[in-house]
């Protein structure tokens, strides 16, 4: 069985920095094995597609393009208008919605691999994000659960509120190391511990 | 900075998309022989100092393409709509 | 006393001493009824060109009209860059003649236009790229166009302030040097045109906006201004960042979109840099004016726009380069930033000569390229309202040449006006 | 500063005359109590090698007044002796050098730098020394340095004489010194959204903040100071304006949905309500090392923006206006009541209206001798008499027309209005007001020109756009509409009130702020029957010496647009934007040419409002963190393994390895043996790769490639090529079918981003019927090359499962298997000319699978092979790459023609079929060997046939070059005018750039194995 290795596997391992004030505001980490759909959907096949995943997501395809629907092992985001991103659930995933939905109405692709998932939590963690990306964090226009596509120093991500304070940033694998690197630097200021995957409930 | 309303994502700053001109001008139909209509499609533009349609695509976000109302004197934005709906719905 | 009309140390000293005055730098006409040639735009192009109709070609009965004031578009807003760098067939002679141009100007018009030639040193990041300058260098060699080809150590010796450093995203590694490129005065361009050519006879009319053509079948012959009509043999559309606008008055619908390029300038700072440097990893060029200010500039705005001012994002993208190549410019400050309207073209090369109506010619398309061609596109366009014929630095350049299929690409950028 | 707030008259209370007599100076300057400096914190600071002291509270200005230093520095052309002129952002002479060594920072403005301990600084433009300034010779030169003098001079004697004549003028010129240094300092940029961003913290401001913030929704107050108040900071600090401003902050500052920026100033507006703040922390001394920023860039979006920015003293036009000790009266009253200073003991006050009368009246309060001239014959009869109670000298109808003194002032002559009467009085300080200009810049940032306002003579903001508004002195008075005196505290209320509407807030904003005791001043100037003519210099612009003789002669040589003026002149060029000298010149020039000075146009303010840092606007984009970085999934393994790597676009890709040799000359020759001959492997990750899905993927393909698709079989991959809607080559790459509806298409690294935005414009503009999904996958796959005549042994060693015969897997066949649960796609593709596999696996099991085929395909002496021997490998096989498909290539100069299929239609067509497109001379592909043993084929030499005369532009040149091991001489590829029509000529290679010709022979591009045994072996 070939190893899985993260994108930051050599970065993310380092002692954690304290902020200007001597304080550390930020836990910053890695969450890995993150299981990543992506659904498509062709002109025309959208009530076929619904119907045939609803039952393996346990709720519907959501509407709304800026809140992430919360089923019982799944967080779906609307990602385009006719592209949904599925996150979580275990390695069947893929193959289940493959088989379950019509080839002439919709397809799946697997983004596991494609996506570096970040963890950003602690007190300045919006004063973090507000350093990096030209998005609203305020909680009455982003409250959990809200997602938003955005650019963090030129390189596309998805920012998502997934708790209170809790946010999590998916990076384009690729790209991931080096908005490790810049999210770091970022923080230096706040101060910030480093969490390692295993540690992340 | 130019704000622009994407349908799908909400206002956002123009940086994260990707401007692709002239939105009036009707692509000819895939193999028609005209090449002066290819010609005219391709290289012309109106290039109006006032009210222009454009394409913009959402590449650091949905990655829909777009298009936007705008006026080039004055950078003022009106309303935009995905460009798979054709006209302005 | 007669007023002063010849610039020298000497005239300076007699006013200086006796308190003569100077002449008016150009007459304030009002427009004739007709002109042998109407050119309409009063930048740096349109006034070249009238100066060259009346010196070179003796046609003098030559009016410019300005819609604003004198030189109020690019030729006052540019970054004042002079080169000729170019490989395409016909970019290269024509911006070597213009080079030459500049060489002489201030003694031809009596009025310095500070050309400062110290040259320019565009740089690579990679081997690619540096052959990609090797071949752009040979080329200007085998016409006659001084260049050298610089490796790291070569550009570590001649700058030595450049960002070296191990941690550098884009490392240098060699560059392509024209000793006789430089920069110029801007504002002094256009003055010196206009008075230049105003002795000459030539009639400089400001605050006269051309509001359509007149037509006669497939000919035109004069305008309509706000001033009143004028009749014209010739009628030349020199106005640049506006091209579109003016060609539909009269019918023509171009291959330019216009589009924003922001200019920057630092406070005043004695000497810091002495040469122009262009970066290689992005579209990205500065130079330091006598005043002082570190003057700089890089990519178009990127959306097509009439507004003349520019978006804050590619204020962050130019000041990223400028730290990223001078770490030493993180100090100084900016101090204003603004920009022109300038012609994209799908191939980033300009729109010269006759166009598809007779008597009316057109000048622009210039995309970044305008104020350095601004002698020899004058001197090709006198040309061509003179002889109805274009001048063979500029037959590769006609309106028609997307129709027939050659584009002249210099930057290999693709047919994105945007993009180029 | 705003000049709402300038306190009038009404007999102070008795407490601030008692305190008067105490406050009579006692040292020097710095009064012994007073002010809003700490004295119970002093702060050390070094001006020029002297360690002085000033208070917490001071700017650097303010203290090194308090120390006696008056001379700041020398004016930029004529090195006159020069001091503080203002106490704020407009101040033109007060520039200093602060700092030393890589933090040396030129050009600082002491009147806005908070005064901090160990701040360093130095005065500067001054040889040998600012005190004993030689260039101060120039002076006397005036007459010839006149404006412009340098277009008409420096031309001879030889063409080229500028440049004998440059160096000296540069070395004049400039301000400060910089350092070339790479910057200790660290800045930071940051985004922000807010509902109602208000604009300056004076009363104004002030009131609208807490009008919007009642309101309930997002308020950004933002002031330039360390402190909130703005002009009510000029007034005592123990008077009514104090109380105002202490209750004004105390309730703005209990409000927890207004966020106020300090020390912060709005640069500029932008389009889109968004505004650019500069955060300055210098005088906290941030630390780099603990991530503290010295400055912070933010880009805020707001809803609403009200503007509060005051208004702007107006220096007098007269004959010497520029020594030392000629100030603005408003600040000589901010530095009398806010730092506590007494500048002067015989102080004249000369203006034009009333806002200087209280600070005449301030002085005198203070104990000063004050006489004061006013231009006006009649004025208000409580404000003379206030002022005649406090002791001043009154003369009304007056003009100063001229001070006296070289290095601060003695003297000023002062004539009557009707030029009857002229008398010398002797002062040690003036204080003047032309009047007030409201501080218009931001507002014309957005394109919203300023209009002239006849009735209080200023520039005043255009028309506001929807969403914004204004209050206070930068409206040129209460609100636009009515030109009433009006009351800062409530036009800030109705502006606050307004924009919360806007904003659809729904709190009450309540009632605005009465302060009975304090009286509002109408600051505005009332024309002068008649100017007096100046005697000596009188300058307009005071940093770049623009005098009223050099407005005169730009009239005269007619420069008479305001744009010419200024670009002649260099009038308001300066640091300080002409913040001070723009409306002066404007009103002389209009003067000139007889018009009124509403015609006489504007000048258009630029941002930044005030100058900002190079490295903020930078932030962390710099150095290593100036672009992103894009890493193939086997990056650490590469590095980890001796490779050097090379930048392609974002990527950074492995270039060659140590193990191949020590530089890449000689390690991409032994990578290249090692593919030819054995088996070798290279990360081919960074390639587009896109997965296409749908029934209608077929069609599509079919439309965006030239060549057919339609049939291309389940387990099928195929090579294909793109155009441009203009019949330019766009990309090539191999798109592979793995099921009945998924496809896999690879792309050139650099084109990448290109194709994927090209398929989804087509599928959601021009086909959104076709039923096809395109995702990007490339940083889902890590992929891998094995390429050589070993290739297919060592891939059986890694993938035994995998049935790779001939049979099941022939050339261009490809196949997806799954291993633990894990897919992995065989592509059997040729890049290099060898049998070649491409292997795909998800990219966190790149590297293990990468290792695992080096690890058992190991006894084959398999090892990894970089970009260097990949394109060079291409190159012998005549593969086209970057440097052949360059934007200007078709498909026939790629000898791609035969391609283009025939029988259907593809994006492109049409155009490529343009005649100049057609014709057989264009440069098109060639093969080129070297013909000179022991020479080099050169890329970028440009190539001539043998009896062309060397120059010009040639027939072609050379776009890529190896060594071929193969062949053992240099090949390369080019681009040749009428291409392989001449094979078999020789041509000439020239380089003059390294004077080199080198005679080549032109081949076929494919340098080996043209039937394509080896790929399908």
């Amino acid at each position: 069985m070939l190893k899985s290795r993260s994108a930051l596997e050599n970065y993310r391992a380092q002692p954690g920095v304290d902020g200007a004030n001597g304080n550390r505001a930020l836990r910053l980490g890695e969450v890995t094995d993150t299981r990543l759909v992506q659904i498509g959907i062709y002109p025309g096949g959208t009530t076929r597609v619904a119907a045939a995943v609803l039952p393996i997501l346990g709720g519907p395809l959501p509407d709304s393009t800026v809140c992430a629907a919360v089923t019982v092992d799944h967080r779906i985001m609307r990602i385009a208008s006719d592209q949904y991103w599925v996150v979580g659930g275990d390695s069947g995933l893929e193959k289940q919605l493959r088989s379950a939905i019509p080839t002439d109405a919709g397809c799946v692709t697997s983004l596991d691999a494609a996506r570096t998932r970040l963890l950003l939590e602690g007190r300045a963690v919006r004063a973090l994000l507000g350093r990096l990306a030209p998005i609203d964090l305020d909680p009455l226009v982003f409250p959990v659960n809200a997602f938003a596509q955005t650019g963090i120093h030129h390189v596309p991500v998805l920012i998502l509120r997934s708790s209170e304070d809790r946010y999590e940033l998916f990076a384009l694998r690729t790209f991931a190391a080096s908005t490790w690197d810049v999210l770091l630097d970022a923080a230096r200021l706040f101060g910030y511990d480093i969490v390692l995957p295993e540690k992340i409930t | 900075m130019l704000r622009i309303p994407c349908p799908h994502c909400g206002l956002r700053d123009y940086t994260e998309f990707r401007y692709a001109g002239d939105a009036t001008k009707p692509r000819p139909a895939h193999g028609t022989g005209e090449q002066r209509a290819w010609y005219e499609y391709v290289f012309v533009f109106d290039n109006p100092k006032g009210p222009h349609l454009e394409y913009w695509q959402h590449v650091e976000g949905c990655r829909q393409w777009l298009v936007l109302e705008r006026d080039t004197s004055t950078n003022t934005v009106g309303q935009s709509w995905l460009a798979r709906q054709g006209a302005k719905p | 006393m007669t007023a002063l009309s010849h610039y020298s140390a000497f005239a300076l000293a007699r006013r200086a001493l006796f308190g003569s005055k100077w002449q008016r730098a150009w007459r304030k006409p009002d427009p004739r009824p007709a002109y042998d040639v109407v050119i309409v735009g009063g930048g740096g192009h349109g006034l070249a060109t009238a100066y060259y109709l009346a010196a070179r070609h003796g046609i003098t009965k030559v009016a410019v009209l300005e819609r604003g004031y004198l030189g109020s578009g690019n030729v006052g807003r540019n970054t004042t860059l002079v080169r000729s760098n170019y490989q395409m067939p016909g970019n290269t002679e024509f911006f070597e003649h213009s080079l030459k141009l500049w060489e002489g100007l201030s003694h031809e018009l009596n009025f310095n236009v500070m050309l400062s030639q110290r040259g320019q040193l565009v740089l690579a990041h990679g081997p690619g790229q540096l052959d990609v300058l090797a071949r752009k260098g040979n080329t200007m060699r085998l016409n006659g166009i001084d260049c050298e080809l610089f490796d790291r150590p070569d550009v570590q010796r001649f700058l030595p302030f450049l960002d070296y450093s191990k941690s550098c995203r884009f490392p240098i590694y060699g560059g392509l040097f024209q000793p006789r490129a430089g920069t110029v005065r801007h504002d002094a361009v256009a003055w010196g045109y206009a008075r230049a050519a105003d002795r000459l006879g030539v009639d400089i009319i400001e605050n006269c906006e051309v509001t359509g053509f007149l037509r006669d079948g497939a000919a035109v012959n004069g305008v309509e201004t706000s001033r009143g009509r004028i009749h014209a043999g010739r009628t030349l559309i020199s106005v640049a960042g506006h091209s579109s606008h003016l060609a539909r008055l009269v019918g023509l619908r171009l291959p330019i979109e216009s589009h924003l390029l922001q200019a920057f300038v630092t406070e005043p700072i004695k000497p810091f840099l002495d040469c122009v440097l262009s970066f290689g990893a992005e579209l990205f060029y500065i130079s330091q004016s006598d005043k002082g200010g570190m003057v700089f500039g890089g990519h178009i705005d990127g959306f097509n726009s009439y507004t003349q001012r520019g978006q804050f994002p590619k204020v962050r993208t130019v000041a990223e380069c400028a730290v990223a190549l001078i770490p030493g410019m993180s100090r100084l400050r900016l101090l204003r930033h603004w920009a022109g309207i300038q012609d994209m073209t799908p191939d980033g090369s300009p729109f010269m000569g006759r166009t598809p109506l007779r008597n009316l010619y057109f000048n622009g398309g210039w995309c970044y390229q305008g104020f350095k061609a601004t002698p020899a596109a004058g001197w090709c366009m006198a040309h061509a309202l003179a002889h109805d014929e274009e001048h063979p630095f500029i037959r590769h350049l006609a309106l028609d040449r997307f129709e027939r299929g050659n584009g002249s690409d210099e930057y290999g950028l693709g047919l994105w006006t945007y993009k180029q | 500063m705003s000049a709402g707030g300038a306190r009038a008259g009404g007999a102070p209370p008795a407490d601030v005359r008692a305190d008067a007599v105490v406050r009579t100076p006692v040292s020097g300057v710095r009064l012994s109590t007073g002010g809003r400096i700490n004295r119970a914190q002093p702060l050390a600071f070094l001006f020029e090698g002297r360690a002085l002291a000033g208070y917490e509270g001071d700017t650097l200005a303010s203290a090194l007044l308090a120390n006696g230093v008056r001379l700041i520095g020398r004016s930029f052309k004529y090195h006159r002796p020069r001091g503080f002129l203002a106490s704020g952002v407009e101040e033109p002479n007060g520039l200093l050098t602060l700092g030393t060594g890589a933090r040396r920072t030129p050009n600082v403005p002491a009147t806005t730098t908070e005064l901090y301990d160990g701040l360093i600084c130095e005065r500067q433009n001054g040889w040998p020394s600012v005190d004993f300034d030689l260039m101060s010779i120039n002076g006397l030169l005036t007459s010839l340095f006149e404006a412009g003098f340098y277009y008409k001079t420096f031309m001879g004697p030889r063409r080229g004489s500028w440049m004998f004549y440059e160096p000296f003028i540069r070395r004049a010129a400039g301000l400060g010194r910089a350092t070339h240094s790479v910057d200790p300092d660290r800045y930071e940029t940051g985004h922000a959204f807010t509902d109602i961003l208000v604009i300056g913290s004076g009363p104004a401001g002030l009131a609208a903040a807490r009008a919007a913030g009642r309101s309930g929704c997002r308020v950004t107050l933002v002031e330039q100071d360390f402190l909130l108040g703005g002009s009510l900071l000029a007034a005592p600090a123990n008077g009514p304006d104090e109380d105002l401003r202490r209750s004004l902050e105390a309730e703005v500052v209990s409000l927890p949905n207004v966020t106020i920026f300090r020390r912060t100033t709005v640069v500029g507006l932008y389009d889109g309500q968004t505004a650019v703040l500069v955060e300055r922390h210098d005088h906290e001394r941030p630390d780099p090392a603990k991530g503290a920023a010295r400055e912070v860039v933010i880009t805020l979006r707001a809803r609403a923006i009200i503007h509060a920015e005051g208004a702007i003293e107006r220096p007098l036009v007269f004959g010497d206006n520029d020594r030392p000790g000629v100030m603005l009266a408003s600040a000589v009253r901010t530095y009398l009541n806010r730092y506590s200073l007494a500048l002067g003991r015989r102080i004249l006050i000369a203006t034009n209206n009333d806002s200087a009368w209280v600070t005449a009246i301030d002085l005198a309060t203070a104990g000063a001798r004050v006489t004061l001239a006013d231009e006006r014959p009649t004025i208000h009869a409580s404000l003379e008499e206030t002022a005649r109670r406090a002791g001043i000298d009154v003369r009304v109808a007056t003009h100063l027309v001229r001070a006296h003194g070289g290095r601060a002032v003695q003297a000023a002559e002062l004539r009557a209005l009707d030029a009857s009467t002229t008398q010398r009085i002797d002062c040690d300080l003036i204080g003047m007001s032309a009047g007030w200009s409201p501080t218009v810049h931001l507002t014309s940032h957005t394109g919203v020109r300023p209009v002239y306002d006849g009735g209080i003579r200023a520039m005043v903001p255009g028309p506001w756009p929807p969403g914004v508004t204004g209050a206070g002195a930068v409206t040129g008075a209460g609100v636009v509409a009515s030109r009433t005196r009006s009351d800062p505290l409530a036009d800030g209320h109705a502006a606050g009130t307004a924009a919360a509407q806007w904003v659809g807030a729904l709190g009450n904003t309540g009632e605005p702020v009465i302060a009975t005791d304090v009286t509002w001043t109408e600051c505005w100037a009332k024309p002068a029957q008649n100017r007096a003519k100046a005697h000596g210099k009188a300058f307009v612009d005071f940093q770049n010496d623009v005098t009223t003789d050099d407005v005169v002669l730009a009239h005269e040589e007619g420069y008479e647009s305001l744009e010419h003026l200024k670009r002649y002149t260099t009038l308001g060029m300066g640091t300080d934007q002409g913040k001070t000298s723009n409306f002066a010149a404007a009103q002389l020039m209009s003067e000139l040419r007889d018009i009124d000075v509403s015609n006489a146009g504007a000048t258009t303010y630029r941002p930044p409002y005030t100058p900002v840092s190079v490295g903020a606007l930078a932030g962390r984009h710099i150095d290593a963190h100036f672009r992103p970085t894009r890493r193939t999934p086997m990056h650490d393994w590469h590095l980890a393994n001796g490779v050097t790597m090379i930048d392609a676009g974002p990527w950074v890709r492995p270039w060659f390895y140590a193990w191949a040799g020590r530089d890449v000359a000689t390690a991409y020759v032994a990578e290249m043996n090692l593919v030819r001959t054995g088996v070798g492997i290279s990360d081919i990750s960074s390639l587009g790769k896109i997965e296409l899905q749908g029934p209608d993927v077929a069609e599509f393909l079919d439309r965006i490639y030239v060549n057919n698709f339609a049939s291309l079989p389940v387990g099928k991959g195929r090579y294909g090529v793109m155009l441009n809607d203009d019949g330019i080559v766009l990309d090539d790459g191999t798109t592979a079918r793995f099921s009945e509806s998924t496809y896999f298409m690879t792309t050139t690294t650099a084109q990448a981003g290109e194709v994927m935005s090209r398929l989804e414009f087509l599928l959601q503009t021009a086909w959104t019927n076709l039923r096809v999904q395109v995702v990007s996958v490339t940083d889902r796959w890590a992929g891998m090359s094995i390429a050589g005549p070993l290739s297919r042994k060592a891939l059986m060693l890694a993938l035994p499962d995998i049935d790779l015969s001939n049979e099941a897997l022939a050339h261009m066949g490809v196949c997806e298997h799954e291993i633990d649960g894990m897919p992995v796609r065989v592509l059997r593709l040729s890049f290099s000319g060898e049998l070649a596999y491409e292997v795909y696996v998800p990219a966190d099991r790149g590297t293990a699978m990468w290792e695992s085929i080096l690890e058992r395909a190991s006894p084959l002496g398999i090892r990894p092979y970089g970009l260097e021997a990949l394109a060079s490998l291409r190159i012998e096989k005549g593969h086209v790459a970057g440097l052949e498909l360059d934007h200007r290539t078709t498909l026939e100069d790629l000898g791609l023609g035969k391609l283009a299929s025939r029988k259907k239609a593809f994006v492109g067509r049409e155009l490529r079929e343009r005649e100049e497109l057609q014709s057989p001379d264009r440069w098109s592909l060639i093969g080129l060997e070297c013909l000179d043993p022991g020479a080099r084929l050169r890329g970028g030499a440009i190539l001539f046939s043998k009896d062309d005369p060397i120059e010009g532009h040639g027939r072609g040149y050379i776009t890529s070059v190896t060594w071929s091991t193969v062949l053992q001489k240099t090949i390369a590829l080019a681009l040749y005018s009428g291409g392989l029509q001449h094979e078999g000529q020789e041509i000439v290679c020239a380089y003059p750039l390294r004077n080199e010709r080198v005679r080549a022979r032109i081949v076929s591009p494919i340098f080996i194995d043209p039937s394509g045994e080896r790929l399908r072996a």
